[in-house]
């Protein structure tokens, strides 16, 4: 718990409809620590996590966001006629980053569907090639919902072995999650 | 008076008194501009004859319908910038009534003109610029209530609801010029109400078309009743919505619960 | 919000990309005006003298409707793959992003009008001194439609059926563009249907850059 | 395939739905009609002869519009959100199902046209003789639109963006369907306008739906 | 192994792009069975799914469906303003089916958002809303691809438990699947 803070809610609520989803939800992140958002369905995992990246508002409460953070929805972001390697190449314009994609297209192990439309690629393909997007450029915190999603055992350990890495070097997570995890959470949060 | 109405408590309390007198006070005014308007007043033949006495109606209902748009974009306006939830509640309850008054101006001006322009003058609805721009304006309310009704939650529908009326807003003026330097020749004659008072007689004969001050005495009573009418209908609306807004959180409440 | 061309200018390619694969490059466009162009004799009957004076007319229509058409998918397809949260998150100005969208598929589907322009005048006999003021009011009209035509389709994006919703909240948006285009192709430059659609653009270009990104916030929400 | 008439029903019904969820109802369809006839004198002009006699006609690119619009994305929202995998399970003629769906869409966003058509017909100064045949051309050329654009829609919907191929691939299917609807709206119901137009409109109905079948077969694969 | 024989597929083929994915492929899927279909992302589960199903061209071999079944792919063909209600009521009647709608909607605990249209659902509630289909009539083969995929546990088990019923009376699932699954599998096909 000596990291610095990167994220911090307090007493933040959500309001679906006329539903009242979670109020008064307070948590701080620091770096070096990998929270796993807990909950049933429809008990406002993926609600929090848009709050907490900004995409959503905030019924009530405060937040403070101190570190920029990569993103990761159920969706992934892809573009039906982009590749795995324009698609990388896209963002890594958009974020000013000079990583070798090749490098990633490798690390991800999409080397051989690189140049094939996202469109026809697998569920897991897919999901691969939104993931390469955290290692285009460092961010100190990811948000991650569902992540391990789609993914076969191989790609469950190579995501948990990113993640590992990048909370060793001082960035956090905050991943919303079902069942068990193939990963050491620092901390649960129940919604 | 309009931040102490911003509590929608004393809004309920305000409105449930405002309703009725409005509704009262404004039927009376339109009726006394009509029953002057269609039995007292002498027809005026350069301008349509009997016809012309949907003038009663018509302008009132030309004036309003520019002055609702204008509500609805403050409104949107004051929900945007201070999230008044009250300023949204209003301006759902404005965008029919104000295509209402457009219709209505658009059809009284339509009996109005049956006469006054001649066989076939229908033919150039299309082709005129103010009548243009009137039918520009219910497309930007229908727009409005179309968007609103589109989208999934409240909320949604009234920030897009707000962000369509404010641009609509500065729109407006645009389609003003644009229709007026279109090249129409338009048969409707430019406003006159506003010389009435200063003018000399001399000059309104000139025209050819003076308003009779009994006229005018008629068409304001006309636009005050209009108003009223206009102000307790928006209410109204303002008060259902509020109503189900109410219940439905009862029933979320319920359901939690449960 | 950064100050960095790159975001833009990868929208921007990005968004071309998208229209040129959805469309095998511009054939498509390019055809569609044509096709159009073929079907106002075969509506309005084949008298020369009537299809000079009102083709250039029907045309405005022609690319009023491929604003929308093309619009209506963009930012829709935007929400539902996830993309446009990544450009919310981006922390480049959504409106700038989407004002470089829209100028993309404009390029693709807007401008091929203005190219075909002399050859539909052609043949539709319009006369040869109409030919370039038309072009020019086309070229204007078509960023403004495609303008306006984005904020409509924001405003929808989370809609599912969105097509006639957007077309109707976009036409009254439409009328000063097409009055004064109409007007420049009529008196050619010197007339004062040219500085008015020009303002009308400008007018345009200045506020519905914001409106989109406000509309865009909103369905991601 | 089975010949019960539940499944057709249900996709009538769940299409209508769609059509009405998407859009208040009849009055957007409505708003888009009166809207494209307010948008003809600003491009054409104001001449009030001219209006009465090429007014439908533009009409006519009205509903080829709506017809396009409304059809673009249904059947690529099937394809994306994967009720088309269980239509086509379903058991049930795929070809008849979507049939049913284009008549449900046509009747949203169709039919207010003939509806609207004696109220833009009485603007436009179109003598009150010609309006019952315009309307008849209106329903049957509407129905010929909203089948071949279905097909060109099914084509197209396993294209990212398809709208301006739509328009391509459904436009030169649409100009008989123009011609005789023009020619009925002129020479009224005893002319020879009226049975070639029914004969396109049940050519249509006849070739369409299999062709949509067979297209959608594909776009699922 | 003593179940009839439900479908059958005889050193069946897939090509995709340039590449073949899988060929020589051969399965008999009696009554009772649950058979898990495991891969690498990518190795073809969906497209063999697919096949089975008959919306996918067999490239080469040959398939035998003896029985009718119900399909999950990996997207759950709800359309954004049905509710789960309205989704479950329109397909009840295409496929004439009399079985209560709220039992259904009990049963996949959907009581509460049974009124929300599915734009608005969570991925979970989406997944659970798709997984009520298969109750609405009885069909002898499962075809799920990733059926576990967005639920909470208490699904999972629910899912499970449903799975187990069905081959329990006669049924037989094939399921596409990553990782560990609650459910005990009678085998095992690697793609
Ligand atoms: C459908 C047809 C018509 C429409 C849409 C229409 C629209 C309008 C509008 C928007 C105004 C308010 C203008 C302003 O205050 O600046 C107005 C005022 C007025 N209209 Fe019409 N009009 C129509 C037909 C007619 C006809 C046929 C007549 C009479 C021959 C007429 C006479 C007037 C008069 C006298 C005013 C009051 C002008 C003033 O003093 O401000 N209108 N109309
Ligand atoms: N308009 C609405 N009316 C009622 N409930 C709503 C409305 N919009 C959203 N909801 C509810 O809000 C909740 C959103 O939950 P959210 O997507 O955050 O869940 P989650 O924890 O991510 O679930 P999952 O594990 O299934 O992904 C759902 O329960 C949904 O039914
Ligand atoms: N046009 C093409 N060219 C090359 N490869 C293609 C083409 N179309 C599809 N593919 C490949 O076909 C495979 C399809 O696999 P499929 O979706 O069946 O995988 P899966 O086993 O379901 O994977 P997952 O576990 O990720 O869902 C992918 O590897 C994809 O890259
Ligand atoms: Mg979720
Ligand atoms: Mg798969």
């Amino acid at each position: 718990m000596s990291g610095a803070v990167l994220i911090k809610t307090q007493s933040v609520g959500a309001v679906r409809g006329e539903r009242v989803l979670f109020k008064a939800l307070s948590l701080e992140v620091r770096s070096g620590e990998t929270v796993l958002l807990r909950g049933a369905n429809g008990s406002g995992k993926t609600t929090f996590l848009r709050q907490l990246a900004g995409l959503s508002e905030v019924a009530s409460g405060a937040m403070t966001r101190v570190a920029a953070h990569h993103w990761l929805g159920h969706t992934n972001g892809l573009k039906a006629h982009e590749t795995p390697r324009t698609h990388l190449k896209h963002w890594a314009r958009v974020w000013g980053s000079n990583v070798e994609i090749d490098g990633v297209l490798e690390r991800m192990q999409l080397k051989r569907p690189a140049d094939v439309p996202c469109q026809m690629l697998s569920a897991g393909q897919k999901r691969r090639t939104a993931l390469g997007r955290l290692l285009l450029v460092e961010r100190p915190l990811w948000l991650l919902d569902e992540p391990f999603n789609a993914l076969d055992t191989a790609g469950r350990d190579l995501l948990a072995g990113m993640i590992e890495t990048h909370c060793a070097g001082g960035g956090a997570v905050i991943a919303a999650l079902h069942g068990d995890a193939p990963l050491a959470a620092s901390r649960e949060v129940a919604l | 008076m309009w931040s102490f109405l911003a509590n929608p408590h004393r809004f309920m309390g305000f409105s449930r008194l405002a309703v009725p007198i409005c509704f009262a006070i404004g039927a009376l005014l339109i009726g006394w501009s009509l029953y002057n308007g269609l039995m007292v007043v002498p027809p005026d033949e350069a301008q349509g004859g009997d016809l012309m006495r949907a003038m009663f109606t018509h302008v009132p209902s030309a004036w309003l319908c520019m002055g609702l748009y204008a509500g609805l974009a403050a409104a949107s306006f004051v929900w945007f910038v201070w999230r008044h939830e009250l300023a949204d509640v209003a301006a759902r309850a404005i965008a029919p009534i104000g295509a209402g008054y457009t219709a209505l101006c658009f059809v009284t001006g339509a009996i109005w003109g049956q006469k006054g322009w001649g066989q076939g003058w229908h033919n150039l609805i299309l082709g005129d610029s103010r009548l243009m721009s009137v039918l520009v304006l219910f497309f930007l309310f229908l727009g409005y209530i179309a968007l609103r009704a589109a989208m999934e939650t409240r909320q949604k529908a009234a920030k897009a609801g707000a962000i369509l009326a404010m641009v609509g807003l500065i729109n407006v003026p645009i389609i003003k010029v644009s229709v007026d330097l279109w090249e129409t020749t338009t048969i409707h004659q430019p406003s006159s109400v506003i010389r009435i008072g200063g003018a000399p007689e001399g000059a309104e004969a000139e025209e050819g078309q003076g308003m009779n001050p009994m006229y005018l005495q008629q068409l304001l009573w006309g636009f005050g009743g209009h108003g009223l009418l206009a102000s307790a209908l928006i209410f109204m609306l303002m008060r259902a919505e509020i109503y189900s807004q109410r219940s439905d959180r009862l029933l979320a409440a319920r359901l939690e619960e449960s | 919000m950064k100050a960095s061309p790159a975001p833009l200018s990868s929208a921007f390619r990005q968004a071309l990309s998208e229209a040129w694969a959805g469309g095998s490059g511009l054939l498509l466009p390019l055809g569609f005006f044509a096709g159009t162009a073929m079907l106002i004799p075969f509506s309005l009957g084949s008298d020369a003298e009537l299809l000079a004076r009102i083709g250039p007319g029907v045309l405005w229509l022609a690319l009023a409707l491929a604003s929308m058409v093309t619009l209506e998918r963009v930012f829709q397809a935007d929400l539902q793959d996830g993309a446009l949260d990544l450009w919310i998150q981006s922390g480049d100005s959504i409106s700038l992003i989407a004002a470089s969208k829209t100028f993309a598929h404009w390029l693709i589907s807007g401008l091929p009008l203005v190219i075909l322009t002399p050859a539909i005048g052609y043949m539709l006999g319009v006369p040869m001194s109409e030919m370039l003021p038309a072009m020019l009011g086309y070229a204007m009209g078509g960023i403004t439609f495609f303008l306006w035509g984005g904020v409509a389709a924001a405003l929808a994006a989370s809609v599912a059926r969105a097509g006639l919703l957007i077309a109707v909240i976009a036409l009254p948006f439409y009328v000063p563009a097409i009055i004064f285009g109409v007007r420049v192709a009529e008196e050619g430059l010197n007339g004062v249907g040219l500085p008015f659609l020009g303002a009308s653009m400008l007018f345009a270009l200045g506020v519905a850059p914001p409106a989109m990104g406000a509309a865009l916030r909103l369905a991601a929400e």
